[in-house]
Parts: C-alpha cells; sequence; structure tokens
C-alpha cells in the first residue's frame, strides 16, 4: 500500500525527525509513504472568515498536486492536516469557491482527495490490530499523556477524527503499542499556537497548564501530534517547572518516535537527540533502552 | 346563467368585477369582522365561501375568469393556522404548478391575489379589497375571455 | 322544475338602511325555479321564522335562501326552522347581505348595497339548485376509554373519566404505574413529597372498579376512528400470576441475581424478579426475562420454589388483547436527555456527575441513599455541589433549541433540599435566565438564594474536568465578566426533557401530529391544548413537550373532561359535509390519501363474486373526515367530492357571477 | 462605563461590514458566557470573548478594536466548538484583526520577534504567526 503524504514545511526542516520516525514506521506496518512530488507550505493557518479565499489557495494547490497521484493524501502535522482537510471541505462543498480557487491557482480541482491523518491510516486503513502485533518493543509501564491539542479536532463538524469531546484515537494507539495512557484534563486544550511568536507568558501558562495536568494525572512521558505542540511545551518545560510549583519536566515526543520505538526500529535512527527534553534515562528506568 | 352586473357604475365609470373565494374559518370570519365593525371597503368583490383553500380546484379560477371576472382573489388562513392543520399548505404546495396553468391559459397573474387573513384582521381584509380593486382597476377590464362564455355555449356546453 | 323561496330580511334598518330589500326580492323572483318572494323586518324573530314555515308549506317550496346576516349568525336558526317545515336542513342556504353589504357599503342611495345583494343571492340561488339533500352523520360512540400512559397526567384522566362514570382502561409499558414522577423527592414549590402526594392516586387507580390497569403492557396498533376505536395492546409476559400473586415479595428476597435498576438510574441494583419501587402498583413482581438464569438458561427457579401461592410460570408468552374503545387519551410522558452527548461535562466518565433526576433519587427517603445526598463514587456527604444548567436544552447545535422549562424550578429545589440536608454545604448554580413563570414560582427561587444560600451564576460552563481527586467546573459569569472555576465534590446536570424514545412509532400508529422533537401536536396550541388532529383521541401532560405536575394534572383533567362530553350521548351527530368517493372513476392513484391532512382516506378492495381482487379504490371514513376539501382538489379524475360543497355547486355559483 | 445607544449603534454599519466578512451573525450570540468559560487565553484578554460578542451587538465596535483580545486570540476554536448558538468569536476577533491589518495597523512588528526564536521555531508557528499579526 502507497499513500500519498504531504510533509509540510516543518517536518523538512525543525521536525525532521517526526517525518523520519513516520516513514520507518509505516514500512514497519506494511505501507509506504510516497512523498508528493510537488508540494508548497499549505499557510499554517486556515482562514476563519469566509471572504478570505486566497488564504485557501496554498493548501489548494497542495491538494490539486495530491490529486495526480491518488485518491487519498496522508500528513502527519496536525495544523498541515486540519487546513488541508479543511480547505478540501469548501472546495468540495462550494462551487462558488472552488471556481474562484480553481481560477487562482489554474486548475480543475474538485475536493476528491481523501484527507487521512497518519492516526487514521493507522486506525482504519492498517488497523491498531496489526500496529499491535507489530509491536517488538512494548511501551511496557510507561505512563504516557496523549496530548491532542486544538487542530487535531476541532472544529468537529469539519474534521471528525473522533469524538470532539472525549477522543480515543491517540490513547488507543498508545495503548495498542503497550503503553498506559493516562487521562489528564487538558488534553485537548490549547498550548499557546502561534502566540510562541510574541507573547511568551501566554505559552507559558497554556503549555503549563496542559504538563501539570498531565504529569499530575501520572504522566512520565507527553506524546504530541504536532510540531508546534511540541515546540511549545518542550521549551515551557524548564519556565514551568523553574516557577516553583513542584513540576518536574517530563520527556515530550512525537507519536511516531512512540510508534517506532515499539515497532523495535534503531532508536539511534528515531531522532530523539532533536527533541530538547531526553527520554533516555525513562527509557532505561523501564528497560526499554 | 343571467348576465351579471355590467362593467360600468350608474356614473358611467369602469368598475372591476373581482371574485374571492374564501375558507370558511378565517378570511369569512375576517371579513364578517369588518362588517360587524362597520368598516367601509369597495363594493367590488363578490364572495364564494370553501370549507378551506385547499378546496380550490385551478379551474374555479379560470371559471371565474371565463364569467367576466377581472380579477380573483383567494384568501385563507394564515400557515400554521389552518383549521384543518395542513390544508392551506396543500393549497400553497399546488399554487406552484398551478402558476404555470394560469399563464398557459393566458391569464395575467397580476389579476390573481392571493393572501392570508385571519378571523380577527378585519383591517387587513378591508385594505386587501381596496388594494386589489385599485390594481385592478388600474389593470382595465379582462378582456381575454370575452365571449368565451357565450361561445362555449353555442357549442352546446 | 325546483321551487325555490328567497326571503330578504331588512334586519330592522340593519340591512335596510343600504340595501333595497324589495328590490332584491323582486328581482330574484324574475328567476327561473324562484315561486315565492318576500322581504321582511326581523327574519330571526320568532313571527319571522313562523311566517318562513307558513310559506314553505303553502307554496311546497323544496329550497329556500335567506338573504340576511353572515351563516356563522343564523345558519342553524333557519335549517332548523326549514326542518320544522318538513324539508332537508340542507336545502335551506344563506346569503350574507349584512356583513358583506348593508355594513360595509355605507352608500344612502343603496346602489351598491343592492347591487350586490343581488349578485350575491342570485348565486347562492344557482348553488341551491344543484344542493342535494344531507343527513347528519350519526355515530355510535362506545364508551369506554384506553389511557395510554400511568404516569400523573394519565392517572388523572384516569380517575377523573372514572370518577365520571366510564370505564377506563390505563395501559402502562412499566410493571408499575407512576411515571417520572414517582422518582421524585419532594416537589416544587410547595415542596410535598412526591411520594405522599402520587401513591394515594395510584391506589386509587388500582382500586378504583370502573379502572383496569394493564401494566407491562403495549398499544400495539389503533384501528377505527371517533367513538369506535378498536386498540390492541400488547400485554408482555410478567412471568407472575398477577391474580394470584399476594405481593409477598418472597420471590424477590430470594432470587440471587442482580442487576442495574433502570428505575434508580443506575444508581442501585435491583433483582431479575423484581417491582420498579416499593410502592408500585400493582404490587406485583415481573421477571426481567432477559437476565434471568431460568429462563435463559434453564437454572435456578428459586423464586417459584418460595412462592407460596405458586404463581410464578417460566413458561408466560405475550398476549395480545383487544380493546373496544370510544376514546383515546395519550399521556405517555417524557424522558430526559442522555448526557453521553456533553463529553465537556465528563458525564458518563467522572462519577459523580449526575443527571438531576439522580439526584432527586438521592433526595429521596426511598432512594439508593434513604435521602442522605452522598455522592456516588465513594458514599461521601459532597461540600460543594455545582448545579448547572440548560444542559442540552436552548443548545440548538448539540440538544434542542426549546427551554425545558421545569429545570430551573427543579434547580433551585435541589439546592433547597441540598442546604437543609447538608449544613454548611454549599451549592452553586450556573444558570442562563431563571424562568419562574408560575403561581408562588419566583418567591420560591428567590427563597432557594435568600434563604438557602445557593450561589447563582449567571453562565454556562464549558466544561467540567477531574484535578487531583476534585471536580473542577469552568465557567463564566457574564454578570461580572470574568472566568470562573469551582471546586466541587459534585455536579448535577440538569438535562433537557425530551420526548420518549419511540413516540413517532406510537405516535404513527395513532394518527396523531408530532413536531420535530417528537412532542405531540395539540389540535391548536391555544383553544384545543388537549385535542388531536384525529377526533377522539386527547393528549396529557409531557408528551406534549415540557411541563409541571401541576400542568400535567390539569391537561390530563382537561383531557378527561372531553372524554366525558363525547360519551355524554349515545351517537354523536357530524356534520354531514364529508367527501365521497366516485368509485368507477376513481383509478387508485391515491393523491387524495397522501394529501387528506386526517388519513381519513382507505384504500379499498373491489372483489367480484368469488372474492378476487379485481381493483382498487379510495375509500372516505365518514367517521374521520372533516371536511377540509383538500382530497377533492387533489383528485385529477375529479373521482372525490366534498359533500356541502361538491364541484356542482361551486360551479354554479361562479356560472351565476 | 456608561452607554449611549441610538439605532445608528444598533444598526451599526461597521458591525454588519464585520458580519459580512465572517458570515457570523453577532445576533444569534445570547450571552450564555460559555466561550469565555472555555477560552484559554479569556484571562488575559481585556475584553473576554463573551464581551465581545456583547459589545458588537451594541453596535461599540471601537471597543473591541481598542482591546487586546484579538491579538491573544490563539484560534484553538473552543469557543465555537462549544458555543450552542454556533457562533464563531474565533472568526469574529479574525475578522476584526484582518479588518485592522488592512488598514496596516498591527501590535507586533516583525522586529519585535525575538531573533533566537525565528531560528529554532518550527516554520509553521512563523508563518502562522506573521499571517495574524502581520496580515
Ligand atoms: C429532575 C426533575 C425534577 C422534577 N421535579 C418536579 C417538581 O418538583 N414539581 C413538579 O411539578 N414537576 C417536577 N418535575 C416534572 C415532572 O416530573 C413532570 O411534570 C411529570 O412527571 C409529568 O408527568 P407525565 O404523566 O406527563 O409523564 P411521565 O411521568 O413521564 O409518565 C408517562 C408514563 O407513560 C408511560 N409510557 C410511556 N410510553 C408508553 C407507551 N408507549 N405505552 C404505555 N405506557 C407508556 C411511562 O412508562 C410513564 O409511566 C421534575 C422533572 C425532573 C426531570
Ligand atoms: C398585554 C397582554 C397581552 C397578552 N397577550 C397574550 C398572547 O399573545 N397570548 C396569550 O396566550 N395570552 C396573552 N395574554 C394573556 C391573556 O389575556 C389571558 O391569559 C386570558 O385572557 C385569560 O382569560 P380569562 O378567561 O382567564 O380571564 P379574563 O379575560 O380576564 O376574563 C374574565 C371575565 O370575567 C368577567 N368577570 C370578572 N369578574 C366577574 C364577576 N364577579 N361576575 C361576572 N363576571 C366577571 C370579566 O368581565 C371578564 O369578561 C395577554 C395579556 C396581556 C395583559
Ligand atoms: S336574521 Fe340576521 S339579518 Fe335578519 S334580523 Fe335576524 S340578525 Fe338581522
Ligand atoms: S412470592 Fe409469589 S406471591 Fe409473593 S410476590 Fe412473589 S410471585 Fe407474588
Ligand atoms: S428464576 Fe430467575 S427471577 Fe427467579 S430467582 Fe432465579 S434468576 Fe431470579
Ligand atoms: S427551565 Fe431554566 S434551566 Fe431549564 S432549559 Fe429553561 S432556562 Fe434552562
Ligand atoms: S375532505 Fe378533508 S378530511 Fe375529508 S377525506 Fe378529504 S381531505 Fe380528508
Ligand atoms: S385521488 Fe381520486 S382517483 Fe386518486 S385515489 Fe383518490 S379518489 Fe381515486
Ligand atoms: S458561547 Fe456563543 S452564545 Fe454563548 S456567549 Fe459565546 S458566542 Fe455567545
Ligand atoms: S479561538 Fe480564540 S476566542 Fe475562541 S476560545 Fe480559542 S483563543 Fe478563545
Amino acid at each position: 500500500m502507497k499513500i500519498p503524504y504531504y510533509p509540510g514545511c516543518t517536518l523538512n526542516t525543525v521536525a525532521k525527525q517526526f517525518d523520519t520516525s513516520a516513514r520507518e514506521s509505516a514500512s514497519s506496518v506494511g505501507f509506504e509513504m510516497k512523498e508528493l512530488a510537488q508540494w508548497n507550505c499549505c499557510g499554517a493557518t486556515f482562514p476563519l472568515t469566509p471572504d478570505n479565499v486566497i488564504g485557501l489557495t496554498a493548501p489548494a494547490k497542495v491538494l490539486s498536486n495530491a490529486s495526480k497521484e491518488g485518491d487519498t493524501l496522508t500528513t502527519l502535522c496536525a495544523v498541515c492536516y486540519n487546513v488541508l482537510k479543511r480547505t478540501n471541505k469548501v472546495i468540495r462543498d462550494n462551487r462558488e469557491k472552488r471556481n474562484v480557487i480553481n481560477g487562482f491557482i489554474e486548475e480543475e480541482y474538485d475536493g476528491s482527495v481523501n484527507i487521512l491523518h497518519y492516526l487514521e491510516v493507522l486506525r482504519d486503513k492498517v488497523g491498531f490490530d496489526k500496529v499491535k502485533a507489530s509491536v517488538k518493543r512494548p511501551l511496557k509501564g510507561i505512563k504516557a499523556a496523549t496530548y491532542y491539542g486544538c487542530m487535531l479536532l476541532r472544529p468537529f463538524e469539519d474534521i471528525g477524527i473522533d469524538k470532539a469531546e472525549r477522543p480515543t484515537i491517540f490513547e488507543d494507539l498508545l495503548a495498542a503499542l503497550g503503553a498506559e495512557p493516562v487521562e489528564f484534563a487538558n488534553k485537548i486544550e490549547c498550548c499557546g499556537a502561534h502566540l510562541a511568536m510574541n507573547n511568551e507568558e501566554v505559552v507559558t501558562t497554556l503549555s503549563g497548564k496542559v504538563m501539570t495536568s498531565a504529569v499530575g494525572a501520572g504522566a512520565e512521558l507527553i506524546v504530541t501530534t504536532c510540531p508546534l505542540c511540541q515546540f511549545n511545551l518542550e521549551k515551557s518545560q524548564p519556565k514551568v517547572a523553574e516557577a516553583g510549583s513542584g513540576y518536574s519536566p517530563v520527556p515530550v515526543i512525537y507519536f511516531t518516535q512512540a510508534l517506532g520505538l515499539a515497532l523495535g526500529q534503531d532508536i539511534a535512527t528515531l531522532g530523539f537527540e532533536k527533541n530538547s527534553s531526553d527520554i533516555m534515562p525513562l527509557l532505561k528506568k523501564k528497560g526499554i533502552a | 346563467m343571467s348576465g351579471h352586473t355590467e362593467h360600468t357604475t350608474p356614473t358611467g365609470g369602469y368598475e372591476p368585477k373581482i371574485m374571492a373565494f374564501v375558507c370558511n374559518w378565517c378570511t369569512y370570519a375576517g371579513a364578517d369582522l369588518a362588517g360587524t365593525s362597520r368598516m367601509e371597503y369597495r363594493p367590488n368583490v363578490r364572495i364564494i365561501k370553501l370549507p378551506c383553500t385547499g378546496r380550490i380546484d385551478p379551474l374555479f379560477i379560470i371559471k371565474a375568469f371565463e364569467n367576466g371576472a377581472d380579477g380573483v382573489l383567494v384568501s385563507g388562513c394564515h400557515p400554521g393556522d389552518c383549521h384543518y392543520t395542513t390544508g392551506n399548505y396543500h393549497a400553497r404546495r399546488r399554487w406552484i404548478g398551478f402558476k404555470n396553468l394560469m399563464e398557459f391559459a393566458g391569464i395575467d397573474m397580476r389579476r390573481l391575489h392571493f393572501s392570508w387573513v385571519s378571523a380577527s384582521e378585519a383591517i387587513k381584509w378591508v385594505d386587501l379589497i381596496n388594494k386589489v380593486t385599485d390594481e385592478i382597476k388600474a389593470l382595465g377590464p379582462f378582456m381575454e375571455y370575452k365571449g368565451l362564455k357565450e361561445k362555449s355555449a353555442e357549442q352546446g356546453e | 322544475m325546483p321551487r325555490i323561496g328567497v326571503f330578504v330580511c331588512q334586519c330592522g334598518n340593519n340591512i335596510a338602511a343600504t340595501v333595497d330589500t324589495k328590490k332584491v326580492a323582486e328581482e330574484m323572483g324574475k328567476l327561473p325555479g324562484v315561486v315565492y318572494t318576500c322581504d321582511y323586518k326581523f327574519m330571526c324573530s320568532s313571527p319571522g321564522q313562523e311566517m318562513l314555515k307558513q310559506a314553505i308549506k303553502e307554496n311546497k317550496l323544496d329550497g329556500l335562501i335567506v338573504s340576511a346576516c353572515s351563516p356563522h349568525m343564523h345558519e342553524k336558526t333557519f335549517r332548523k326552522a326549514a326542518e320544522a317545515a318538513g324539508l332537508n336542513p340542507y336545502q335551506c342556504e344563506i346569503t350574507n347581505i349584512r356583513e358583506q353589504c348593508s355594513w360595509v357599503h355605507h352608500d344612502k342611495t343603496k346602489a351598491a348595497g343592492t347591487v350586490k345583494s343581488i349578485d350575491l343571492t342570485r348565486m347562492t340561488i344557482q348553488r341551491l339548485k344543484k344542493n342535494q339533500p344531507l343527513n347528519k352523520i350519526k355515530i355510535p360512540v362506545k364508551k369506554k376509554a384506553v389511557v395510554i400512559g400511568g404516569g400523573i397526567a394519565g392517572i388523572q384522566a384516569a380517575l377523573d373519566i372514572a370518577e365520571g362514570g366510564r370505564e377506563v382502561i390505563l395501559v402502562e409499558k412499566e410493571p408499575s404505574i407512576g411515571g417520572n414522577m414517582a422518582r421524585l423527592s419532594e416537589t416544587f414549590p410547595t415542596m410535598d413529597c412526591s411520594q405522599c402526594i402520587l401513591t394515594p392516586k395510584m391506589v386509587e387507580a388500582e382500586l378504583n372498579e370502573r379502572i383496569t390497569l394493564y401494566t407491562y403492557s403495549e398499544v400495539e396498533k389503533v384501528d377505527g376512528y371517533i367513538g369506535n376505536f378498536t386498540v390492541t395492546v400488547r400485554r408482555k409476559a410478567k412471568y407472575v400470576d398477577e391474580e394470584r400473586c399476594t405481593g409477598c415479595g418472597e420471590c424477590i428476597e430470594k432470587c440471587p441475581f442482580k442487576v442495574e435498576s433502570a428505575f434508580e438510574l443506575g444508581l442501585s441494583k435491583r433483582k431479575v424478579i423484581y417491582t420498579p419501587f416499593p410502592q408500585s402498583v400493582p404490587n406485583v413482581p415481573v421477571i426481567d426475562a432477559p437476565n434471568c438464569t431460568k429462563i435463559q438458561k434453564d437454572k435456578c427457579g428459586a423464586c417459584a420454589i418460595v412462592c407460596g401461592p405458586k404463581c410464578i410460570d417460566f413458561k408466560m408468552e405475550d398476549k395480545l388483547e383487544t380493546v373496544e374503545a370510544g376514546a383515546i387519551v395519550v399521556a405517555t410522558g417524557y424522558q430526559n436527555m442522555p448526557n453521553e452527548r456533553f463529553g465537556e461535562y465528563g458525564y458518563g466518565r467522572i462519577k459523580d456527575v449526575i443527571s438531576g433526576m439522580q439526584f432527586e433519587r438521592l433526595a429521596s427517603s426511598s432512594g439508593p441513599t434513604g435521602g442522605e445526598i452522598r455522592r456516588p463514587s465513594d458514599g461521601k456527604v459532597p461540600q460543594s455541589v455545582v448545579f448547572i444548567q440548560c444542559v442540552g436544552s436552548r443548545d440548538e447545535k448539540k440538544g434542542v433549541s426549546y427551554c425545558s422549562k421545569i429545570c430551573c424550578m427543579y434547580t433551585a429545589k435541589h439546592t433547597k433540599l441540598y442546604s437543609h440536608k447538608v449544613h454548611g454545604g454549599q451549592s452553586y448554580v450556573f444558570y442562563m435566565d431563571i424562568r419562574s413563570g408560575g403561581k408562588r414560582y419566583e418567591e420560591f427561587v428567590r427563597g432557594a438564594i435568600e434563604h438557602d444560600g445557593a450561589m447563582y451564576l449567571r453562565g454556562r460552563v464549558s466544561r467540567v474536568y477531574e484535578k487531583d481527586g476534585k471536580i473542577m467546573v469552568q465557567g463564566a459569569d457574564t454578570l461580572s465578566g470574568s472566568q470562573v472555576e469551582i471546586e466541587a465534590d459534585m455536579v448535577v446536570l440538569a438535562t433537557a426533557v425530551v420526548s420518549r424514545d419511540g413516540a413517532d412509532t406510537l405516535a404513527q400508529r395513532l394518527g396523531i401530529g408530532y413536531d420535530k422533537y417528537k412532542f405531540y401536536n395539540e389540535y391548536h396550541p391555544k383553544l384545543k391544548p388537549v385535542e388531536t388532529v384525529t377526533a377522539g383521541i386527547y393528549l396529557a401532560g409531557t408528551c406534549m413537550g415540557p411541563m409541571d405536575i401541576p400542568e400535567s394534572v390539569a391537561q390530563g383533567s382537561a383531557a378527561a373532561s372531553k372524554v366525558l362530553a363525547l360519551f355524554s350521548a349515545d351517537e354523536m351527530a357530524r356534520e354531514p359535509i364529508t367527501s365521497v368517493v366516485n368509485r368507477t372513476t376513481c383509478n387508485a392513484c391515491w393523491d387524495c390519501l397522501t394529501a387528506c391532512p386526517y388519513t381519513a382516506i382507505e384504500r379499498e378492495a373491489i372483489k367480484d363474486r368469488q372474492g378476487n381482487v379485481v381493483r382498487w379504490v379510495a375509500k372516505v371514513n365518514d367517521g374521520v373526515c372533516q371536511g377540509c376539501g383538500v382530497c377533492v382538489a387533489a383528485c385529477r379524475s375529479k373521482s372525490i367530492d366534498l359533500k356541502g360543497y361538491t364541484d356542482e355547486q361551486v360551479f354554479a355559483a361562479i356560472n351565476a357571477f | 462605563m456608561k452607554i449611549r445607544l441610538g439605532n445608528e449603534d444598533i444598526q451599526s454599519a461597521s458591525v454588519r461590514r464585520l458580519e459580512r466578512i465572517t458570515g457570523e451573525d453577532v445576533k444569534r450570540c445570547y450571552q450564555c458566557g460559555n466561550c469565555s468559560g472555555g477560552c484559554p487565553v479569556s484571562y488575559a484578554m481585556e475584553i473576554p470573548p463573551t464581551k465581545v460578542m456583547r459589545f458588537l451587538q451594541l453596535g461599540n465596535i471601537e471597543e473591541v478594536q481598542n482591546a487586546n483580545s484579538m491579538w491573544l486570540c490563539v484560534g484553538c476554536l473552543q469557543c465555537y466548538s462549544r458555543c450552542p448558538q454556533g457562533v464563531s468569536v474565533a472568526a469574529i476577533l479574525e475578522g476584526m484583526r484582518q479588518e485592522t491589518l488592512r488598514k496596516g495597523e498591527s501590535r507586533t512588528e516583525v522586529k519585535e520577534v525575538p531573533f533566537p526564536f525565528l531560528k529554532k521555531a518550527p516554520q509553521q508557528a512563523i508563518v502562522c504567526g506573521f499571517r495574524k499579526f502581520v496580515g
């Protein structure tokens, strides 16, 4: 099974480990991620105002390229997923906008590509059972917090990856990998997102809430689906700890790194060194590495 | 049947004749209220009472024009207020297809008026009749069907 | 040639002032078939009526026109007079020359009024010539009622009908009557104990000799029409012989298996052989067959062994019974919206987030905690309770757009109960508006705030989550404009009142209407609040929409009074304005059938002598037809006509225009 | 604060314009407070989401334009996903932001963004941030 894949700009650069671990893992569970021959940045924001059609042209271009390579497209970054999926829906359902967009990008795209997040591919195409069966290095005994963030879930009507307020797809995956997912209050709350750019105070507060609620619920590891979440959490962690609330940092990793780990890939290839938090002590403690 | 009153008043001006099909429960009662309230309106309308606007057959209207009406008014209960729950809704649904038929039959849709008048809307009834009368008057007599009735009588219909 | 009389009324000066009644009479006299005309001062007066009767007889009239006031005034009067003179009453027609002529055309020269009166009378005369004698439809009435649903509304209806001397079958799908009210602790606004006021009524219903309880039963089919319904009831197997059971409860005692109690909303367990609650009426247990090991696996049988009167029969089967009834009262009540839909409130995940109805059970002295407020997770007495109103109500996106009407009141009640039972405990209420429009209701809510110290916060809650063993409630107080977070021990959701599952199926069986929320439609929201479009079927209580006990009871009584009025005569007479099908031309397209708002049209098979169906035609049920004429206009082959308003009659009037 | 209200406020042309841009109808908001309750940055906003909607209903768009709310909104859609009336405060704030940016005003100058951030941050944050703050 070959699935066209859109990496997005961040996975090509600062989040390279997210990309490589995903590709490796895919081959271990029996599919191949075929990177689009041509792609551009999706814009990283879905324009919320319907009059902003220009904002849809970049993702539309990606989609139209994808349509030339197959009927599905998978992606890893929660933001890319959100932008592509919503744009696709607009193109599919709104004929007027479709025409305007196609006019801009000089293509004839009709919204027919099915956008699947990598998690959905695992759940719906591969099957968590098969993933479970392929596990070689179970993450046994690791209490993992599955941090969804916002973009993977909302708005529910447009995304529909899982139940809006009580999603389980992410926990189900981690459970299949042998970890113990912990239920924590802020798993679908925002990390502070792009305010990283100019409002450290807010980001530290929001990311701090995510991490303290996760760790408070017993998590030893936080797993993410989005490079921005990953960045904000890791960046805030020392500050949250410094604030003296008794918080002590835990490793934060991409879910594909957890996946690759469980599927038995060479730990050295998973790119943990690119993360700013260190997972190795935990792995040692649990006897995994 | 015998000749209806002429299209002219005693003073000689043209006065249109208007036929109104109204439902028993709302509009007829609304017209009654105009009476008991001693309101005044133009005398050009002749009412035919039906249980419900849902009873109205498009042919009634065509026949009315054939018989010398210059305008026809159909009025019943407000949507949602029908004595028979959905009769007026059926009537309205039927009008959609019916409009085409009217136009096909050569009837200027401006001569056909639809309205909702409830049992308490005496004023609305009065205004409606005055307005419809004035509009039909402005359109002048309906000539397209002139002589049609006599013709069909000759053919022994 | 017809012999028609025309009577033109002057109505004192009411008509005569602007209509030349004499001229109208004269003009009409010139028309063929008109053999008698007159004008008279007051036609409706006794001398006027006498004159009319006299004229009918003397001139051998076979039809008459009274040109007078609106038919809504005196049509009945004159038809009666005509009947007294030996005519079919429907051979008498009214022309309205007062409300439509004299009173609205004030021209003293009488020109316009007279011309219009002549036109209208002429149109009526031509119409009359096409009239057919009609006879009132007489429908025999079976004086027994079926009440569906044994909540407070249904119980009240049954009691009132029985009180009025008529027999009632009360069909209840649960093993006991009582409905939702049986679950309540104390009731607003007077705070009397629900059981204390309900139980006597339940017992009264059981003991009343005119009321037969069909519990554990459901209506499967309804045929017929007003006065003559045939109701098929499925009486589900109880596995206990109702007649012989003494209600001793030995069987329940001995049954070794427990399952979650639906009555207690999961707050406690019950045995497999059970009565829903201790005061059940009838006090006869039923076996929950899917959970009984004897019935499923032929093991156990403990209950049958201990039963003294030997009334347990594991082989019992459902029975279908038919009941002949003249009227039906539907009182099937409501349920609460399942809160699983509100993931953000943690319902179903956080144990101490409960529904308002569960709170009723906690506060009820016959409930699982004996009336002590203890939270489900660990049995601790909660020191802070947050109540969230409008959960699912007034929420177009995830719930229903309407207001559930009772939850403001019961939440205030809950805060009172809580403050009485837990000293030092604090209640918080998140609300959007406080809707307390009833007698002494606003005072009740103020009491909760001022006396019982409930903290009301105006705002909705965004989410509820757990943190360090506490339940965190995060919402807003819009009055101060701030975000609010409360650490609570328990959270109570005032969940929306919604229609029962299956309400639509029952409505379809009954042929009554329902709205998009599957609440049943009353005939007219203001003036016919307990009638339905189907004559003979009445509504009571919350099956129509959210309401409280006083309203439900009032409606039960109102529905009963409608039933008793219907049962007050052996036959009911109805206007003969109904449709008839011309069976020779009907081509069974069923357009009429789908158009009829009353489902008065049926399919009828025409059979040959051997009994084979040759073809189908439409048939109008006179008992159900309301005479709207919608079918007539719908029939493209002109095979159906409305008596009293036939095509012929209407065309005759138009032709005389 | 005292508000003087006139018909021209309630029928405010700028609010109608905002509604056109955003596809939202400010009348739909019934002031339940859910958005303010759930918004993760409401605590730091000068005017929290519910009040934003209220000011717009009153036609007082300036009040909102002068507050920090639209610059703080992280676009997490918590407000929209839980609003019982289906109102997207996020869209409203984005619309207002756009209006302001189109006029060439912004709260963040590019040079204000710390350089190390630009080096280490994920591209998506930079792209998104620039879109939101610079237009
Ligand atoms: C938490 C809460 C607290 C409340 N507190 C108060 C209060 O303090 N004061 C007050 O005035 N009101 C209160 N109410 C409202 C009160 O419960 C209702 O007004 C009342 O119970 C309605 O009675 P009913 O007969 O219409 O319906 P129900 O009580 O629902 O009765 C309907 C009956 O019909 C039966 N049934 C349903 N379908 C069928 C079928 N197809 N065939 C046969 N039987 C069927 C059901 O089993 C049930 O027995 C409260 C409501 C709630 C949710
Ligand atoms: C401004 C306003 C608007 C309203 N709009 C609506 C609406 O849109 N929809 C709605 O549903 N409701 C509306 N209502 C409510 C509605 O008016 C009442 O619910 C309804 O009229 C009550 O009817 P009733 O028969 O109980 O009382 P009333 O209408 O007050 O009738 C009582 C009758 O008894 C007579 N009477 C009094 N004392 C005696 C006596 N001692 N002996 C003999 N006769 C006596 C009085 O003369 C009167 O005729 C409105 C009310 C108001 C004030
Ligand atoms: S019959 Fe009617 S019009 Fe004639 S006197 Fe009586 S009320 Fe007046
Ligand atoms: S033991 Fe027998 S008599 Fe007693 S309650 Fe049970 S079934 Fe009835
Ligand atoms: S036979 Fe069934 S109902 Fe009776 S005691 Fe056993 S399990 Fe209970
Ligand atoms: S009664 Fe009160 S709590 Fe219930 S829906 Fe209406 S406003 Fe909300
Ligand atoms: S007249 Fe009306 S109620 Fe009677 S059968 Fe026809 S459509 Fe039905
Ligand atoms: S619409 Fe006319 S032809 Fe068709 S079934 Fe009814 S009566 Fe018969
Ligand atoms: S959640 Fe929606 S309705 Fe409630 S205050 Fe916010 S915008 Fe208004
Ligand atoms: S989208 Fe903006 S306004 Fe809405 S909840 Fe998130 S931060 Fe608050």
